[in-house]
């Protein structure tokens, strides 16, 4: 069944990138103190993500660690994301939609996957902004 | 022709032959005249057809699943609520609930709103025209809690008596004001939206009863500003085990769960559960899933159809109805001859109770419906022990309605009256 | 070929014929593996037509109305109920109570007869393995009433500690003991009979889950002397929105109604109401008359196919597939490898989360299931996060097992582990 | 569509005797005072039979009163068992079976009309026996 269309998806999602992150997750391990801290789950498959920042005073991020358990697209989202805020200001990560992260990730993904994905992104607009922020982003 | 008279907006012909039921004979020789569409709607192939398909091709539990009929269900299910939502404009997919039908809606409402915000003495103001399925709760809760239910008044005409209902308003502080869009008996059209503007501005929260409204015009939940609306999938039609609560947000976030179990939780511990965000909080367990995907192709058939002609022609078909009835001796029309007002017509005959009525129609292939339809305490109200209903939709037409005088009249001949 | 490897007692190539999803690819070039019966079940042409049959012939709402059409639906609701009263052998038909699925049958038990039975300190004795659906209702209640939750604790095998069992029966007063026949997760099959002894000898009335159980082995309530008994009929070849809540007559009686509206009552004024018998007063409104006609028609298959006969098959797959992943490098089976246990294989995968082995499955053509499978409490428990889960029925086969096992080995090589 | 089936099975229904007992019952007007007495309803279409009795030292029905409304198959039905069970012992009316009655009524009805036809004979047993003699009569 060497490469039908879904061995190549199957392929695509489990890319390189994707499973060195999964692995070798970046910035893993929660930050003591902290200055924003957010912990939520993905209700249907059990995935839980612990996301703490520090902030400077000039609303820069200093420093990210998380800590959680899913499955390979989480854990990889969770790492990539980190990397990516690190270093950019709270008013700058407004600007990041479910899209730019999941053109990050790079990969083909059905909407229960995406709900891995974006667990990630969840915490941390929820951690900085509040639920209501986060609801806003939804589409109908 | 009834889609010409309906000046050319509706195909009935055409659209008729959509529908597997109204191809058939009731007895051998004697078409089916389908009058009781109050009761139940038949099911156009679509509609039976995409349920098939989801059993053949993708059939699956919803939610949970990785794999690709799951993801497919998934999709379907959520796709329909979306076409819910459109339907009937309301704000967010969130605010669609499925259920069952028009009772659970309002059994969930009663039990979760209702024990949350129902205490004793408080006043729940319903109609004296409810069906059962927006009295029992309201007694059922009354019975834990010693509420105060109270009724507004119908006028003479079948109106509701919007007099009456104002004062019922400024007596006292009312909580919940519990009406019926569209009467599935006298087929009395509301004010639904002055009811609501009133009920809002003395405080109470609104629940509206749409099991006869949504299938027959269209609605706006923003417009209408109801706090919950409820109505069944099977009595527009969808399958039956089909239905919606519409609820406002705000008010659905802040109700506790009714049922407890899969899918409504976001962690359970041997200790205590987290709740699933809307609107999962208030579908426990496996869901509906074929009856929702049923439900959201009916929508369609009907968006297809159109809801501004389906409602002007259904108009044209009752006011026909009724300008028949009156016309045969001992015939006395409970529905009020005044519009506007759904497709409903309901009567007594002098000499014959209902159900001899229906049978002797039936025998001629008109299937119309006898008794209380589930509003007794209305009925007692009006004096009357049991009447005959012949209620239209779409596709219907002026020849069915003379099949029914038609019947009538023999009825009248088998007892000599 | 499974179907004389099972002794010639089931023709698996046949029955499966009758099966459409079992037809299809899944991807192209990829034939479907159905591995997710857990969740729920492909339904057979027979189901599918019932149900349809009834949208294009027959539709009408039942119980009220005297034309035929509703006459013949009735007539069909009703034989339902004797079907299923027959497969698990209740003492009466009023003992069959149509619900959405089990879920529903316990929140309904939970509501009524619990509220009505259940107070301040009282102890409800559930198991550590139990479904969702059978530990947030109680603590619903729970958090209305303040009772005590027990969860009597499974051993290192999975089985339940029948020791542990007894001593929490004894320790202090029970009020209610309910458990699930056979596990989701574990597969174990519980000492069901046993365990009601048990429990009414300690005073307790019982409730059992018998989701897992009802569709692949025989089950007679009366020889059980369960007080009640609740499955769903989407897990069993039935349509999604159909269930049945068994209760010993007298028990169902006593119990308070739980939803209000039109067909549970048998009168209505404004100022009360009145119950309908059994089992009407748990059946308010509409019920879902097509997706209960249709799970008649699903235990008329499976009485064709035999219980017996799928039960016998079912413990040879499930042996052949526990054989065999217990060859796969890094795999840990959850299930436990003692018989007698259910159709359930449940595993995890050294250095693989569940999703992304259900994920390259998927990919091969193989539907599992990965997650908590709705027993979050039993995962915490066993330490475990996520598992992956096989599930089978009746149709599965020898060669999907080998599907399943080259799947893994596939997932293996994705993560080079 | 003079003779089909159904216009004959509903000239049965609604035969002479039938129509005669509708209009014209028998023992009609409730008896005070009276030694058995019982009222019931059928939940489905409102029908209404609240039945006296008069009952003598040696268990012989002696006088039967009736009132109630509803079709003419239940009204029919009350008037005719009224006369049947007249004079009658109440153990000889132990036997009397739904099928008895359904014979003595001689008309063809559906399930549904079933109901109407046997709300007097449930009143009646009822009355006499308890609810629990009634429940039993139940087929399955
Ligand atoms: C053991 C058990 N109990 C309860 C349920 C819940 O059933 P349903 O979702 O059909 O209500 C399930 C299935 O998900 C189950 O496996
Ligand atoms: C006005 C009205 N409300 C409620 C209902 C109950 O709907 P359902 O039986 O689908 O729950 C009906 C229909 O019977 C109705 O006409």
């Amino acid at each position: 069944m060497a490469l039908t269309e879904q061995g190549r998806t199957m392929d695509d999602m489990y890319r390189e990138l994707i499973l060195d992150h999964a692995k070798n997750p970046r910035n893993h391990g929660v930050l003591e103190p902290c200055d924003v801290e957010y912990e939520a789950h993905n209700p249907l498959c059990g995935d839980r993500l612990h996301l703490t920042l520090r902030v400077d005073p000039s609303g820069r991020i200093t420093a990210v660690g998380w800590e959680g358990n899913g499955c390979a697209i989480s854990q990889a989202s969770a790492s990539m994301l980190g990397e990516e805020i690190l270093g950019k200001t709270v008013g700058e990560i407004r600007a990041m939609s479910k899209d730019s992260l999941l053109e990050m990730l790079g990969i083909p993904l059905s909407p229960n996957r995406m709900k891995c994905a974006l667990l990630s992104l969840e915490v941390l607009k929820i951690g900085l902004y509040g639920r209501e922020a986060w609801r806003e982003s939804e589409d109908e | 022709m009834p889609s010409e008279s309906s000046g050319g907006a509706l195909d009935v012909a055409g659209l008729r032959s959509d529908f597997p039921v109204l191809q058939q004979e009731h007895h051998p020789g004697v078409p089916l005249v389908y009058l009781d569409n109050a009761a139940t709607t038949q099911k156009p192939n679509a509609v039976i057809e995409t349920m098939s398909d989801y059993y053949r091709r993708y059939n699956a539990n919803v939610h949970r699943g990785i794999h690709k009929l799951s993801e497919e269900a998934t999709a379907a299910y959520e796709t329909a609520r979306v076409i819910l939502k459109r339907f009937i404009n309301a704000g967010s997919k969130r605010e669609i609930v499925f259920t069952r039908g028009t009772t659970e809606g309002i059994n969930l409402v009663s039990q979760t709103w209702g024990r949350a915000n129902l205490n004793a003495g408080d006043v729940v103001l319903l109609t004296e025209m409810e069906h059962h399925s927006n009295i029992v709760p309201w007694q059922l809760l009354s019975a834990e809690r010693g509420l105060r239910l109270r009724y507004t008044p119908i006028r003479a005409d079948g109106a509701l008596d919007m007099e009456a209902f104002r004062k019922l308003l400024q007596e006292e502080p009312v909580k919940l004001v519990g009406f019926m869009f569209v009467s599935n008996v006298l087929g009395t059209i509301n004010a639904a939206q002055e009811m609501i503007r009133l009920a809002h501005e003395a405080g109470a929260t609104v629940l509206v009863d749409a099991a006869q409204a949504v299938p027959h015009q269209s609605i706006d939940v923003q417009a209408l500003d109801c706090d919950f609306l409820v109505f069944s999938g099977h009595k527009m039609l969808g399958p039956t085990g089909s239905g919606v609560l519409y609820g406002k947000r705000a008010l659905l976030e802040a109700m506790p769960p009714w049922m407890g179990g899969g899918d409504m939780i976001s962690r359970v511990s041997f200790e205590r559960s987290e709740w699933n965000e809307l609107p999962y909080k208030f579908e426990a367990g496996t869901p509906s899933i074929a009856e929702a995907i049923g439900l959201g192709a009916a929508v369609e058939y009907l968006n297809r159809v159109g809801m501004a002609a389906i409602h002007r022609y259904e108009q044209e078909i009752i006011a026909y109805a009724l300008e028949r009835l009156t016309e045969v001796p001992g015939l006395h029309l409970v529905t009020p001859e005044r519009a506007p007002h759904g497709a409903v017509a309901t009567f007594t005959l002098q000499g014959i109770h209902a159900h001899d009525v229906a049978q002797v129609l039936d025998a001629h292939g008109v299937a119309i419906r006898a008794g209380h339809h589930c509003a007794m305490p209305l009925h007692e109200r009006l004096g009357l022990n049991a009447t005959a209903r012949a209620s239209f939709y779409f596709y219907n037409t002026l020849e069915e309605v003379d099949c029914l005088v038609a019947g009538i009249y023999a009825a009248k001949q088998t007892f000599s009256v």
